[in-house]
C-alpha cells in the first residue's frame, strides 16, 4: 500500500509519465468498453450504409464500403497496437540479447554483431518489408505484419542497449561481480539487466512506437493487411476514396485521432520512463 | 558567517543540509573543515559562494567578507566578488576543467568576465606567470586538460583559483583523486601561493592527516551542523564533543595518513533527522536531554567552540 | 600529440565556414539542378486557352521516368505517355463510331487466302524534317520489327506472321505473311493501345532500335510526320506543341488541330487532380473515383464527363472485369464451383458499394461496343439457360452440395477430405480496392473463406498462375470477337508459336478449334463469326473459365472551360482516352471557347 | 599516425561498403521477382493489353541485363560495375542508366531534406539548449509540450494534415511536385521562387517533426552537462552566465548531437521516402520507391550503394574532422 502511494506520488511529480499513462488508459478504457458496447463485426463491409456522417446510430460515421466507424475504430485500434507490441517486443527482445552480448564478450563476438547491425542499417527498410511482403503468398495477416516490420525492429535496439551496456560495464560492481566469479550470463541478468530496465523500458516503448509508425506507413501505401481494419488500413482507405476533397471528414478524423493519442500515450511515456532512467532530466522540466 | 540554513527542496520534503553554521575566519588563516560525506560540508563551500542550485537555496544567514554581507549582494555583483574576493579550488579536479578547451582560455575567459580585457600578449604573459607561480611549465598553457596529468590539473586549478588574487580560498577536497607524493606537492603549492597572496584558505576534506598537517583551525560537521570549532591541536588532543573523539579515535595513527574508519551506527539521512541533538542515536554518551533538546555551539574553553549538552 | 594539437587551430573555425558555405550551396541546389537539365532554350509562350493540360498516370510518383524516351519501339517507352499522338498509323479505328479512317494507307486489299497484304500509302506526305514520307518507311517499320522480335514492342507480333515487307513502288508495299493473316492490318491500325508506330527510315536506319531515344529538341527530334513537335520535356512535364506544317491538314483529310499545346503532367493522386480540375489548371485527365465526381461537378460545373454530370460519369472501357480462379488449381478445376461461385455474388451490392452505383454488371467478358452487339445478342438464348449475371446462393449450394461440400460448424464449405473452399483473391490498381473488399465480404457470407490482398508483384503472380483468386480485366475485342476469344485458348495451330495469355488456365481442345477457325476468318465474313463465336460460347459459358463481375469505365474528367466538342455519349467520334492511341481524332475535334 | 589512421578507416569504409553493397545485390533478389516481366507486365496492364511477345521479350531482356547468367557471375560484374559506379541501366526505364536517374534526383532531396535537416538541426538544438537553461526566458517552457507533441507525430501525417490545412483549405502553398506544372525551368526570380514554394509543405513537415528531435537530444545533453564539474568550477570563476552558457555548457553539449547530425546529413538520400512520395517531391526517396516497387534491381542497387558510400563518407568525414571538434578524441582510436 505504502508503496502505491509512493508510486502515485511519484507519478504525481512525472508529469509526462502521468500524461502518457493516462491517453494510453483512456485508448485502453475506449477500446475495452468499445468490445463490449459495440459489434464489432460491423467493421467489415456491407454492414452499415455507405458514407453517412457521425449519428446517434454510428457516432463515428460510416465509410465508402459501409463499415461502422466506431466498430472499426474499436476493432482496429488494438491490431495496430498489437503489431506495434509484437514487433517492439520482438525487436527489443532480439536486440538487447545481441547488445548484451555484443557489449559484455566484447572482442570477435562484438565485431561480428556491430558489423551485422551498421550494415544491416544500410539497407533500406521499405526494400526487407517488400520483399517479405511479397514473399507471403497469402493474403497477410496482422500477426505477418508484425513480423515484418519486427524483421528491422531489432537493429536500433541492438546498437543502442549496446552503447548502454558498454558505458556500464566498467563501473566498479561489475568490475566485482566478475572477479566474485560470477559467469557472464549471471553478470548481464543479475547485475546489468536491473540497472539498464529503465533504459530497457523505454527503449521498448520507443520500439513500439517506431513499430507501429512503420507498420501505418506501409498499410497507407497499400502493402498492409487489406482484410484487417487496422488504423493504417484506415488511413489507405481514406487515401484511395479521397476522403480529404470530398469532406468525409468523420473517415479520416476517427483514426487520425487515435494515431495521435496512441503516439502522444507512448512518446511521453518514453518521456517520463527516461526521467526514471536518468533523473538529472527531472529538474529542468 | 552567522546562522546559515540551507534546505534542499525533495520530492519528500525540505531537507536541512546546513543549519545554524557559524564562524569566523581571519585574514591569512587556514581553516579546516571536516565531516563524513553527506555531512554539509561541501554545501558549506558552495553556500559561501551562493552556488547552491535549485531545488536547494539559502534560507537565512549572512555571510560577511570585509564589511560586504554576500548574501545581500546583486547576483551580478556576487558574480564579480567569485574568483576576485573568494576562490573555489574544485573537488574533483578530474573533471573541473571544461576538457575541449585550452588551459590558457580557461584562464582568460576568467579575467575577461572580471573586466579585465588587457591585450592578447599580456593574457598569455599573465597566463604563463600564474602557470609558472603553481610549478607548471608555460607550454601547459596550449594543452587541453586530457593532455595534463592529475596533480597538473589540480595545479591548473590553482592557477586559475588565484589569477585574480582573491581574499579567501576555498580548497573543497583538493586531492582527493591524487595520489600521496602528488597530493603532497600540491597542497605545498596551495600553501605557497596563499603565503604570496596573504589569502584565507578554507580546506574542506575528511582527511584528517591532511588537516592537521595544513590547518591552524578545525571545525567538524556532522549533519548539516557545525559541531565543534578549535584550534588544530587542540581537537586532536583534547576533542571536545564525542563525535570528534570517536572521529579521532577511529584515525590508525596520528602521524599516518588515515580516513575514518567504523564509527558504529549510520550517518542519519537529512531528511530524517532525529530531534535534539542529530548525533544521540550513535553517541555512547548520549542522556534524555540530548533526545528532546538541540544543543547550541558554544565557546567551551578559549578558541574552543562545540555543540554539546555534556560540556 | 602534444606537438599536433597546436596546428590544429585553425580546425574548427575552417569546418564551420566550410558547412555554412556548404548549407548556402544546398539552397539553391533543386532550382539550379531544374535549370540545367535539358539545356535548351526556353520554349515560345502559349496562351492558356490555346493549350490543353492534361495530367496522367503513366508516370511513377509523380515524375516522367520516361521523358527522353521518344522512341515509341524501346521498351522502357510507352505510347500513353506521349509518343502516341506524334507517331501516325497507316490507319485509325474508332470503335464508338465503328469507323476506320485510312491515314498514311490510302487501301490495303489482301490476297484471297490471307497470305499477302498490298497497301497503298498517300502520297504529298513529309516527315517534319521536310524528308517525303514513302512505302520504304512502312517496309522499314515491319521488316525491322520483324528482325528485331522481341527486342522491341510489337516485334513478337510482326515476327509470328510476316514473311517480308517489300516496296513493289514508291506508294506500295506488299507484305507476305507465313500463315493466314486476315487480321494483320487491323492490327497495325490504331485502337485502344493495340497499333503499329511509322517510324521514319532516314532516321532509324543505323540505329540501335533498343536504346535509341530520338530526342534532342534542338535538331527537332523526334521526327514524325503527326502535326506535332516535342518543345520540352522534363520529368515534371513533357509540353508538345503544334507544328504549322501538316500533310493531313493540307490534304483535307483533318483540320488543322486548334489545340497549339500539350501539355502532360504526371499524375500526383487523385486530390491533386480534383483540385487542379476545379481551378481550371487541367483540362483532361485520367478516370476518378465515382463518388470524386459530384464534388468537383459541384466546385467546378465546367467538368463534364463521357455522360456528361451523371452516373457512370465515364464510358465502357474493353476491359471488363471478372474473378478469375485458377482453373489448374482445384477446387476451382471443377465448372461446378466456379458456378457456384458466381451464383454467390451479388453483383449490383458490388457496383452500389465499390463504385456507388455508377457502375454496370457485364454478363460476358467483352464491352458492349457498335461492333460487337450483335455477336453478344446472339447469344442471348445460352444466356438465358446459364445466367452468368444471376444472384442465386440457393442454385451455388445445390451444385456444392451436389459436388459432396458441406458447411463445417464455422459455416464454411469443406469438402470430403475436410479442405476448405478457400479463395485467396488478389488485386491491383483501383479496381482491386474498388472491388476486392467487397467481394470478400459477399463470398465470406456464403461460407467461402475468402480473404483479400494487393500484392505488389500482382503481375508476376498472376501471369504465372501462383494465385487461385484475382480481379482483373480483359483486353480483348473491340469490334471482333477474335480478340476476347483467343484469350481462352490454350494452344492454337493457326498461329505458329503463339502466346497464351490465358490467365484463367482453362483449357478446351474443342474450344481451342473453334478459335482457330475464327483466327483464319475474315473479319468483314460476319455471319461466319457470329456461327463460331455462338459454338465457341456454347462451350464457354457452362464452362465459366472466369466469373465476369462488372464493366470498366473510364471517368475521365473533360473540362469545358477553354475546349468543347469533347468525346461524350451524345458525341461520341471516338472513346476518350487520351492514352490510347486514337487520342489525335479527339485533337481533330476540339474547338475552343474563347 | 595521421596517415595510418586514415588508412585504416578508409580500409573499414571499403570494408563495411562491400559487405552492404553485396547484401544489397542478394536482398532484391531474394523475392524471386522477375523485375524484367515486372516491368513489362505493369505497362502492359496499364493499357489493358498484354503483348503478344511477352515472354520472348522477357527472355530477350533478360539476358541482355545479364539477370539469365549463375548468380555468382552477376555479382562478380556487378562488383566491378560498382567499383566504377557505374549501375548499368534501370530495368524500369531502359535504356536510360541509372546515374542519369540518380543524378536528376539528386539534388532535390539533397536540396530539400540538406536544408531541412540543418535547419531542424539549428533550430532544435539552440531550443534544446535554451529549454535546459535556467536563465531562459519563461515563456520558452511552453514550447516543449507543442514540441514534443509535433515530435510523436509521423513525419507523413503531419505532412497530410498540414496539406489539408494550407494547400488544399487555406490554398497558401502548392500541393504537389518539385515546381508548377507548365512553368519552365529557367534561372528567373519566378522560377526559383517557385521552387522554394513547392518545397515549403514537405519541409515544414520535416522541420516540425525532426526540430523536437533535436532539441529533445540537445535539452538532455545539456542537462547532463551542466552537472558536470567543470560547469561549477566555471561558475566559482565568477564568469558570466553567457559565457557558461555558451563555452562551457553547449559548446560541450553540442558534441553528441554534431555526430548525430553527420548522420542524419548522410542518411538524407534515403531518409524521407514517404514525404516524398506524398508530395510528389521528385527526390531520390520517390526513386528508390519507385525501383522497390518494380524491382528494378539495378536501380535499387545504385540508389542504396549511393546512400551507403554517402553514410559512409559522411562518418569518414566525421570520424576525421571530430578530433578537431573534440581534442579527447586522437586520431588513433578507431
Amino acid at each position: 500500500m505504502r508503496s502505491a502511494t509512493a508510486a502515485l506520488h511519484y507519478v504525481r511529480r512525472n508529469i509526462s509519465l502521468a500524461v502518457g499513462i493516462v491517453l494510453l488508459l483512456a485508448l485502453a478504457l475506449f477500446v475495452g468498453i468499445g468490445h463490449l458496447v459495440v459489434d464489432t463485426g460491423k467493421s467489415r463491409p456491407l454492414s452499415a450504409p455507405a458514407v453517412r456522417p457521425p449519428s446517434a446510430e454510428h457516432p463515428f460515421g460510416t465509410d465508402r464500403q459501409g463499415r461502422d466507424l466506431l466498430a472499426t475504430m474499436v476493432a482496429g485500434t488494438p491490431l495496430t497496437l498489437r503489431i506495434g507490441f509484437i514487433a517492439g517486443f520482438l525487436g527489443v527482445g532480439i536486440g538487447s540479447l545481441l547488445g548484451f552480448v555484443s557489449a559484455y564478450y566484447r572482442g570477435t563476438v562484438d565485431t561480428v554483431i556491430r558489423g551485422v547491425v551498421d550494415i544491416g542499417l544500410t539497407v533500406p527498410g521499405l526494400l526487407v518489408l517488400i520483399i517479405i511482403a511479397v514473399s507471403v503468398k497469402k493474403g497477410l495477416t496482422v500477426d505477418q505484419m508484425a513480423i515484418i516490420v519486427a524483421s528491422l525492429a531489432w537493429l536500433n535496439p541492438a546498437r543502442t542497449i549496446r552503447a548502454q551496456v558498454l558505458s556500464l560495464r566498467e563501473r566498479g560492481y561489475v568490475e566485482v561481480a566478475r572477479l566474485s566469479g560470477m559467469s557472464g550470463p549471471e553478470i548481464i541478468v543479475k547485475e546489468l539487466m536491473p540497472n539498464l530496465l529503465p533504459y530497457l523500458a523505454a527503449t521498448l516503448v520507443n520500439a513500439v512506437s517506431s513499430a507501429i509508425l512503420a507498420s501505418v506507413g506501409l498499410e497507407v501505401l497499400g502493402l498492409g493487411p487489406i482484410d484487417s481494419p487496422t488504423l493504417g488500413m484506415t488511413l489507405y482507405w481514406v487515401n484511395f476514396n479521397a476522403a480529404l476533397i470530398n469532406g468525409w471528414w468523420w473517415w479520416w478524423s476517427a483514426p487520425l485521432a487515435i494515431i495521435l493519442v496512441v503516439f502522444l500515450g507512448l512518446f511521453f511515456l518514453t518521456v517520463g520512463l527516461d526521467e526514471i532512467a536518468n533523473p538529472r532530466l527531472r529538474r529542468a522540466v | 558567517m552567522r546562522n546559515l540554513l540551507v534546505h534542499y527542496g525533495t520530492p519528500l520534503g525540505a531537507v536541512t543540509a546546513a543549519d545554524s553554521v557559524s564562524f569566523s575566519l581571519r585574514a591569512g588563516e587556514r581553516l579546516g573543515v571536516v565531516g563524513e560525506s553527506g555531512s554539509g560540508k561541501s554545501t558549506l563551500a558552495l553556500a559561501i559562494l551562493r552556488m547552491i542550485k535549485p531545488p536547494g537555496r539559502i534560507d537565512a544567514g549572512e555571510v560577511w567578507l570585509d564589511g560586504v554581507n554576500l548574501l545581500a549582494l546583486s547576483d551580478e555583483a556576487m558574480r564579480q566578488v567569485r574568483l576576485a574576493r573568494i576562490a573555489l579550488i574544485p573537488q574533483g579536479s578530474m573533471n573541473s576543467l571544461n576538457p575541449v578547451m585550452r588551459i590558457k582560455d580557461q584562464i582568460a575567459d576568467a579575467l575577461r568576465d572580471h573586466g579585465l580585457a588587457p591585450s592578447r600578449r599580456q593574457v598569455e604573459e599573465r597566463v604563463r606567470e600564474l602557470l609558472e607561480s603553481v610549478g607548471l611549465r608555460p607550454e601547459v598553457a596550449d594543452m587541453f586538460p586530457h593532455e595534463l596529468s592529475g596533480g597538473m590539473k589540480q595545479r591548473a586549478c590553482i592557477a586559475i583559483a588565484i589569477s585574480l588574487r582573491p581574499r579567501v580560498i576555498i580548497a573543497d577536497e583538493p586531492t582527493s583523486a591524487l595520489d600521496v607524493v602528488v597530493q603532497k606537492q600540491v597542497m605545498e603549492t596551495l600553501a605557497r601561493v596563499q603565503k604570496d597572496l596573504g589569502a584565507s584558505v578554507i580546506l574542506v576534506g575528511h582527511d584528517m592527516g591532511l588537516m592537521a598537517q595544513f590547518v591552524d583551525r578545525l571545525g567538524v560537521m556532522y549533519a548539516g551542523r557545525l559541531i565543534e570549532v578549535s584550534p588544530v591541536r587542540d581537537i586532536f588532543t583534547q576533542p571536545l564533543h564525542p563525535y570528534t573523539e570517536m572521529l579521532i579515535a577511529s584515525l590508525p595513527s596520528l602521524e599516518q595518513k588515515g580516513t575514518f574508519r567504523g564509527i558504529p551506527g549510520l550517518i542519519p539521512l537529512l531528511r530524517d533527522l532525529p530531534p535534539g541533538c542529530a548525533f544521540h542515536p550513535r553517541c555512547p554518551h548520549a542522556v534524555d536531554r540530548c533526545r528532546a533538546e538541540e544543543p547550541r555551539l558554544r565557546e567551551i574553553r578559549p578558541a574552543g567552540w562545540a555543540a554539546c549538552h555534556l560540556r | 600529440m602534444v606537438q599536433r594539437s597546436r596546428h590544429q587551430r585553425f580546425g574548427r573555425r575552417d569546418f564551420i565556414r566550410t558547412g555554412t558555405l556548404a548549407a548556402g550551396a544546398l539552397a539553391v541546389a533543386p532550382a539550379l539542378t531544374a535549370t540545367a537539365q535539358p539545356a535548351t532554350a526556353q520554349p515560345r509562350t502559349v496562351a492558356r486557352n490555346r493549350t490543353l493540360t492534361l495530367v496522367w498516370t503513366g508516370s511513377r510518383e509523380g515524375r516522367w521516368i520516361d521523358y527522353e524516351l521518344w522512341n515509341p519501339y524501346a521498351i522502357g517507352s510507352n505510347h500513353q505517355n506521349g509518343p502516341g499522338i506524334l507517331y501516325e498509323p497507316l490507319a485509325y479505328y474508332s470503335a464508338f463510331a465503328d469507323k476506320e479512317y485510312l491515314w498514311l494507307a490510302e487501301s490495303y486489299k489482301y490476297s484471297s487466302d490471307f497470305r499477302e497484304l498490298t497497301i497503298k500509302t498517300r502520297s504529298g506526305i513529309k516527315w517534319s524534317d521536310g524528308t517525303p514520307f514513302s512505302a520504304d518507311d512502312v517496309a522499314y517499320t515491319l521488316n525491322s520489327l520483324k528482325e528485331l522480335g522481341p527486342k522491341v514492342r510489337w516485334g513478337v507480333d510482326v515476327q509470328q506472321f510476316m514473311q517480308e515487307a517489300k516496296t513493289t513502288a514508291p506508294n506500295t508495299v506488299v507484305i507476305k505473311f507465313k500463315v493466314p493473316a486476315p487480321r494483320f492490318f487491323y492490327f497495325m491500325t490504331y485502337k485502344y493501345d493495340i497499333g503499329v508506330y511509322i517510324v521514319p527510315q532516314h532516321i532509324f536506319s543505323g540505329q540501335d532500335w533498343t536504346t535509341f531515344k530520338h530526342f534532342d529538341v534542338a535538331k527537332d527530334w523526334p521526327v514524325t510526320t503527326g502535326p506535332w513537335k516535342v518543345a520540352f520535356s522534363s520529368p515534371q512535364q513533357k509540353v508538345v506543341d503544334r507544328r504549322d506544317e501538316w500533310w493531313a491538314a493540307k490534304a483535307g483529310l483533318a483540320p488543322m488541330p486548334k489545340v497549339e499545346r500539350n501539355v502532360w503532367l504526371p499524375s500526383a493522386g487523385e486530390q491533386q487532380l480534383a483540385q487542379a480540375l476545379i481551378t481550371n489548371q487541367v483540362d483532361f485527365g485520367p478516370s476518378l473515383q465515382p463518388a470524386t465526381h459530384p464534388t468537383v461537378f459541384r466546385q467546378n460545373p465546367k467538368i463534364v464527363t463521357h455522360t456528361g454530370q451523371k452516373p457512370p460519369y465515364g464510358y465502357m472501357d474493353w476491359w471488363p472485369i471478372s474473378l478469375y480462379v485458377n482453373n489448374e488449381k482445384p477446387p476451382f478445376n471443377d465448372k461446378d464451383v466456379r458456378w457456384a461461385l458466381s451464383y454467390f455474388i451479388h453483383r449490383q451490392q458490388i457496383i452500389d458499394v465499390g463504385y456507388v452505383g455508377a457502375s454496370q454488371v457485364a454478363p460476358l467478358p467483352l464491352p458492349e461496343y457498335p461492333g460487337l452487339r450483335p455477336y453478344i445478342a446472339s447469344v442471348k438464348d445460352l444466356l438465358a439457360k446459364n445466367n452468368t449475371l444471376e444472384f442465386d446462393p440457393k442454385k451455388g449450394e445445390e451444385l456444392l452440395t451436389r459436388k459432396g461440400w458441406k458447411k463445417d460448424g464455422a459455416g464454411i464449405w469443406t469438402d470430403a477430405q475436410g479442405g476448405k473452399l478457400r479463395l485467396d483473391i488478389i488485386g491491383f490498381g483501383a479496381s482491386g480496392p474498388a472491388i476486392g473488399p467487397v467481394l470478400t465480404e459477399l463470398l465470406k457470407r456464403q461460407g467461402v473463406d475468402a480473404s483479400f490482398s494487393l500484392p505488389p508483384d500482382f503481375d508476376d503472380r498472376f501471369q504465372k498462375g501462383q494465385y487461385t483468386g484475382a480481379i482483373y480485366g480483359h483486353g480483348g475485342s473491340v469490334n471482333d470477337p477474335y480478340h476476347t476469344l483467343r484469350l481462352y485458348q490454350s494452344v492454337s495451330v493457326a498461329v505458329p508459336g503463339a502466346h497464351l495469355v490465358n490467365f484463367a488456365r482453362w483449357k478446351n481442345e474443342a474450344y481451342n478449334k473453334i478459335v482457330d477457325d475464327v483466327f483464319v476468318t475474315d473479319m468483314n465474313n460476319k455471319a461466319r463469326l457470329t456461327e463460331l463465336f455462338h459454338k465457341a460460347m456454347e462451350i464457354w459459358i457452362p464452362e465459366l473459365p472466369d466469373i465476369p463481375l462488372v464493366h470498366n469505365f473510364h471517368r475521365i474528367p473533360m473540362n469545358t472551360t477553354y475546349w468543347t466538342n469533347w468525346p461524350t455519349e451524345q458525341n461520341a467520334y471516338v472513346n476518350g482516352a487520351f492514352w490510347h492511341l486514337t487520342y489525335a481524332i479527339v485533337l481533330w475535334n476540339l474547338q475552343p471557347t474563347q | 599516425m595521421r596517415a595510418d589512421y586514415l588508412a585504416r578507416r578508409v580500409g573499414v569504409f571499403v570494408l563495411i561498403v562491400w559487405l552492404a553493397a553485396t547484401l544489397n545485390f542478394f536482398l532484391p533478389r531474394l523475392s524471386g521477382q522477375d523485375p524484367v516481366r515486372a516491368t513489362l507486365l505493369q505497362q502492359a496492364s496499364l493499357g489493358g493489353h498484354v503483348q503478344t511477345g511477352l515472354e520472348a521479350m522477357v527472355k530477350e531482356y533478360e539476358r541482355r541485363f545479364g539477370l539469365d547468367r549463375p548468380l555468382w557471375k552477376q555479382y562478380v560484374t556487378y562488383l566491378r560495375d560498382v567499383s566504377r559506379f557505374d549501375f548499368n541501366y534501370s530495368i524500369s526505364s531502359y535504356p536510360r542508366t541509372v546515374n542519369s536517374i540518380i543524378a536528376e534526383a539528386i539534388p532535390w532531396t539533397v536540396g530539400l531534406l540538406g536544408i531541412t535537416t540543418v535547419l531542424s538541426f539549428t533550430i532544435g538544438t539552440l531550443l534544446g539548449a535554451l529549454l535546459a537553461w535556467p536563465g531562459a526566458p519563461r515563456w520558452m517552457r511552453l514550447l516543449m509540450p507543442p514540441l514534443w507533441a509535433l515530435h510523436a507525430i509521423p513525419f507523413f501525417l503531419l505532412g497530410l494534415i498540414l496539406m489539408y490545412l494550407l494547400a488544399f483549405r487555406m490554398q497558401l502553398l502548392p500541393m504537389f511536385g518539385g515546381y508548377t506544372a507548365g512553368a519552365f525551368p529557367g534561372l528567373t526570380l519566378t522560377f526559383v521562387g517557385d521552387v522554394i514554394a513547392h518545397s515549403i509543405l514537405p519541409a515544414l513537415s520535416i522541420v516540425l517533426v525532426a526540430t523536437g528531435g533535436w532539441a529533445l537530444g540537445m535539452r538532455g545533453m545539456m542537462v547532463t552537462t551542466q552537472g558536470e564539474d567543470y560547469v561549477t568550477f566555471a561558475e566559482a570563476k565568477g564568469l558570466r552566465r553567457l559565457t557558461i552558457f555558451l563555452r562551457y555548457c553547449v559548446r560541450n553539449a553540442i558534441l553528441p548531437q554534431t555526430t548525430a547530425l553527420a548522420l542524419a546529413l548522410g542518411n538524407i538520400l534515403s531518409g524521407a521516402v514517404l514525404v516524398e512520395v506524398i508530395f510528389g517531391y521528385p527526390g531520390v526517396g520517390t526513386i528508390l520507391f519507385h525501383a522497390i516497387r518494380e524491382n528494378d534491381h539495378f536501380l535499387i542497387q545504385g540508389i542504396v550503394f549511393t546512400v551507403i558510400v554517402a553514410l559512409g563518407v559522411a562518418t569518414l568525414i566525421l570520424d576525421v574532422l571530430y578530433p578537431l571538434l573534440d581534442p579527447r578524441i586522437s586520431y588513433r582510436r578507431t
